[in-house]
């Protein structure tokens, strides 16, 4: 299973140096990260978190890792879709973490209600340990609604997004 | 003090964590898989996460789930509990780099006296009786072989990771001592992802004997008396008791004040418990050192009036010991049995499954600490201990009393338990008359 | 020792005397009620006899139908318990009549400190503070006027037979007291077939101070401390402790012998309790005695380790008591609620009828006495006490930290319980500053 | 209500005194009680008492009671009949105490399957305290059952005969 002490201090020396861009691989796996222009504003800086469910907001910036399988499985399992009364599908969360619906500050959302989506669409990151992971719709079809507000922490098989099959 | 803490357990552990931190005034997350969702005891918690599927591979043992799930909450502890990840050096280090307190020791002091091998090394410095044996890990069966005939068969081949009676054998010639060694590798590397063993002198007749001691982070430590808990099956406990009856004063207090000393010399902080073998001369061999708080530690907190899991809590959060070893005095005698969901006519077999009745136990003396109630459904993932019954007598025949009485008391069904094993065992004359061993309940099992 | 005593009560108290009696070896019989034919505490016992209808009148009340099931059942000695028959002097004299031992004082040591004028007499002699009052039985109104002008307005008129706040009225003035005694004597006639009553000076902002006493047939007496009952509603006690907060530890020393002192001239066997009332000077007023074991009588055994109710079989069979004075050490606290089934939103409307849910308490320190269960039905014709919370703890503030916790975790419904109103006391100023008195509930309901 | 301990005290003051008859009366009460020869060997040493269930034999010679409704009313309630399902009722104990059906000893019972009672036939006998209570059938019909042994403990409510009413 992967180090996760070896995954924060890459990015510990990434903030600390002001990097934008990580790419490490080997034989067994391959770590990408990605950061902003720590000069830019901090992002979500303003999200509202809900009060008594869930804790503080991350104060840090965030940025956006994608591993290869090998190497994140610890960390990113596909999301499973469940089957809604209504017809639709829900994709619910694969993990523990805060739901972010854009990939950084002022980018537009990776989808919004009506958007069409197939299996590897990304729909959303979740941030956990300071890692951001990309969450794809693993189905096809169009967002029916967005289930969980920009910023807020997710728990394992929460629904996140409902969508309507092709 | 923390403001939260979260717990990395499920059951009745998880609901005795609450209660100690509730009784501080400090807040609760519990995380939780997909087969506890209804487990009672989340609803006295101040808030749960949701960590996985109920395979504990999924939920109870990922390390990075239970750390985003502090996080999200915004909790500044964790308590491992005992089992899961109580032992794991490694997630103990994780919280420390995500600046999350582990409540526990260090994760150097875990691995020092975690592991065997460096944990038998310290014993002998600091005075603590251990067991003629190997000074490692074997590389080599031959040398193996040459210790044994040193010390003299029968010898017991262990897991240096082991725990739990898996990975031993005891082989009383060479044949099976070669033998063992193989299996013991192969078992030892299935359970811990180590297959590496070592062999010692293996008691007959022996009683297990094992100190607790809490210790802090400005070097204090004290120990909290001694439990016997030789009523076992296949290496699990089954009735625990606080104090050993029938042991010398004398030797009893050296061999507490050295499991004291040991802990300080680690710089360990938190709860352990250091276990031994008593043979019939009232010989102490240091067995292992349990790095967390343990299944049995009611009965200690019942004749000492210490509570023990606040305690860790309190020196996780840098305070002090509450107490010194001479504010520490033994009242009474105190006994527990684990009742399992097992069925004792069926070679134990677990019984998972929907508990339709249940009446708890009462009166003087008698405790209860359990996760169910009518109405819970036990999940087949976990372990099948559903509650322990701690009760507490001015004297160790008092107390047997009180337990047929409480036991007698209790209705659980329809699932079956231990309840009836544990009323033969304590009309069991071996057991009233304290000589027993830890094989007496297999060898009348087998009767 | 007894081989088979018969207990003449019901519910929790009834389950109490059994086990106390098994951990004697000591055979039971429980007679019942139809009403209470289902009762859970009967399962328990060795043998049932049912001796009449619900009403206590025509069963639990009638002493000749309890002797001929004592008679049948070849029981050699009948236990009271507390309320029915327990203080009844004519039956303990029946009892012996019929050479049944009742356990409990000699009728003539019961009749002696059950009368409140003699009681008080012989309380003068040994030294135990009582109230200035009437010397006895008020013959003639305008003589216990003339007593009141003498001790001072409020003053309150008391039933000589009376207990539990019938016949009881508080007087500020003479006008009062006149239409008080007149009222008092005829609800202590309808209530204890006595109508006579005497007048006391009534005390403002005071505790209730209780000192739990044991005797022996052999001329033995020790007192096990005292209990803090100030907590009441109507004169009837919510909340008991042990010991009483801030209570200067000279004087309790004194009124705890002086009571050991009062039972021991009186040639007192059994379970007594000397109740008094303390000012806000710390100053003791004798209140009555009760000749038997009390509901609240746990949290001494807490304190204590001492079994209360198996200590009142013992010395009833004859032995001594099992420990002298220096023996009896205070070992942290204790805390006492009595579960009601009754609705604190409806004026305590009792609730009776079928409990379908039901959670017990648990954990360390905690111990629920009760007799229900999920299923039970809760007949009308009884006392509404469904069950004691007790809980100790190594100080008082741990005491009502656990009390909140094992509080918050029953679950008793649909029936109505007073468990809020618990929980509330417990989180009240005045009861954990120890500022409370016996009207602080009363005082603070009416808001 | 009846003072127990004066009934039991001319209980002790017959057998002290082998006397046979007992009549005392007054304004408010009537209380007549007799025993048989005290040299007459003692009735119902030899019944037989099922194990387990109930205690040990009375050990004194039982007498018989009667008492006026006035003076025998804490001791002797009427026993109540009970609807069976097979249309027979069920007289029931009253009381607690050791069941006879027969009033002495070498007597014949008062009762035994086939006879005719009334309301007023004195059915068995009921000795609680050393008192023997007769107890009275209430009802009218023919005996179809006798569910009590002769000499055994019975308890409040309990069955002691079947009658089919008339």
């Amino acid at each position: 299973m992967i180090d996760i002490r070896k995954l924060k201090e890459l990015v510990r020396l990434m903030v600390t140096n002001d990097l934008t861009e990580l790419d490490v691989r080997d034989e067994q796996e391959q770590v990408t990260i990605k950061r902003p222009n720590p000069n830019a504003p901090v992002p979500y800086s303003t999200v509202h978190y809900p009060q008594g469910v869930m804790g503080p907001a991350p104060t840090h910036a965030p940025g956006v890792a994608s591993a290869s399988p090998q190497a994140a499985s610890a960390l990113l399992a596909p999301p499973t879709v469940a089957a809604v009364a209504d017809g639709t599908k829900a994709i619910e969360s694969p993990m523990v973490g805060t739901f972010y619906t854009m990939p950084g500050p002022g980018k537009s959302p990776f989808v919004q209600i009506g958007s069409k989506v197939n299996e590897d669409t990304i729909v959303c990151l979740i941030e956990a340990m300071k890692i951001f992971n990309e969450i794809k719709a693993e189905i096809s079809g169009t967002v029916e609604a967005v289930q969980v507000k920009n910023g807020t922490a997710v728990e394992f098989g929460q629904p996140l997004f409902r969508i309507r099959p092709d | 003090m923390f403001s939260r803490i979260l717990i990395a357990n499920r059951g009745e552990i998880a609901l005795r964590i609450i209660r100690a931190a509730k009784s501080l005034g400090v807040e609760t997350v519990c995380v939780y898989s997909t087969a506890d969702k209804d487990g009672p005891w989340l609803e006295f918690a101040d808030k749960t996460v949701c960590i996985g599927p109920g395979p504990s591979a999924q939920s109870y043992l990922r390390i990075e789930r239970i750390i985003a799930a502090a996080e999200v909450t915004g909790a500044d502890a964790i308590h491992p509990g005992y089992g899961f990840l109580s032992e794991n050096a490694h997630f103990n280090e994780v919280c420390r780099d995500c600046k999350i307190t582990f409540i526990g020791p260090s994760p150097e002091a875990m691995a020092l006296l975690g592991d065997k091998v460096s944990c038998k090394r310290m014993a002998k410095r600091t005075g603590t009786p251990v067991f003629p044996g190997t000074e490692g890990a074997i590389e080599d069966i031959d040398e193996a072989v040459k210790v044994a005939e040193e010390i003299g068969y029968p010898v017991i081949v262990k897991a240096v990771a082991g725990g739990g009676g898996r990975g031993m054998r005891v082989a009383r010639d060479e044949a099976q001592l070669r033998a063992g060694i193989d299996s013991a590798r192969q078992e030892a590397a299935a359970a811990f992802g180590n297959g590496s063993v070592y062999v010692e002198k293996f008691l007959e007749n022996a009683r297990h004997f094992e100190v607790q001691t809490l210790g802090d982070s400005h070097g204090n430590s004290v120990h909290l008396f001694e439990r016997d808990c030789s009523s076992q099956r296949r290496h699990q406990k089954l009735v625990e008791e606080a104090t050993a009856p029938g042991v010398d004063p004398k030797k009893r207090d050296a061999v507490c004040k050295s499991a004291a000393e040991l802990i300080r010399n680690a710089a360990y902080s938190g709860a352990a418990t250091v276990e031994f073998l008593m043979d019939r001369h009232q010989n102490f061999y240091m067995l292992e050192v349990n790095t967390r708080v343990q299944v049995e530690h009611p009965v200690t907190e019942m004749i000492t009036g210490v509570d023990i899991v606040a305690e860790t809590i309190r020196v996780a959060s840098g305070e002090p010991l509450s107490m010194k070893q001479d504010d520490i005095k033994v009242n009474g005698h105190a006994i527990e049995v684990r009742v399992n969901a097992e069925d004792p006519d069926r070679n134990f077999m677990p019984q998972a499954g929907l508990i339709e009745t249940f009446v708890a136990p009462g009166g003087p003396g008698v405790r209860w600490d359990s996760h169910v109630r009518a109405g819970y459904r036990i999940p087949p993932n976990y372990d099948s201990m559903i509650g322990k019954l701690i009760v507490h007598g001015k004297d160790r025949g008092t107390a047997i009393e009180r337990m047929k009485i409480a036991l007698g008391e209790m209705k659980i069904g329809p699932i079956r338990t231990t309840i009836p094993l544990h009323l033969r065992i304590m009309d069991h004359t071996d057991f009233v008359d304290a000589t027993h061993d830890i094989h007496f309940v297999e060898r009348w099992l087998k009767k």
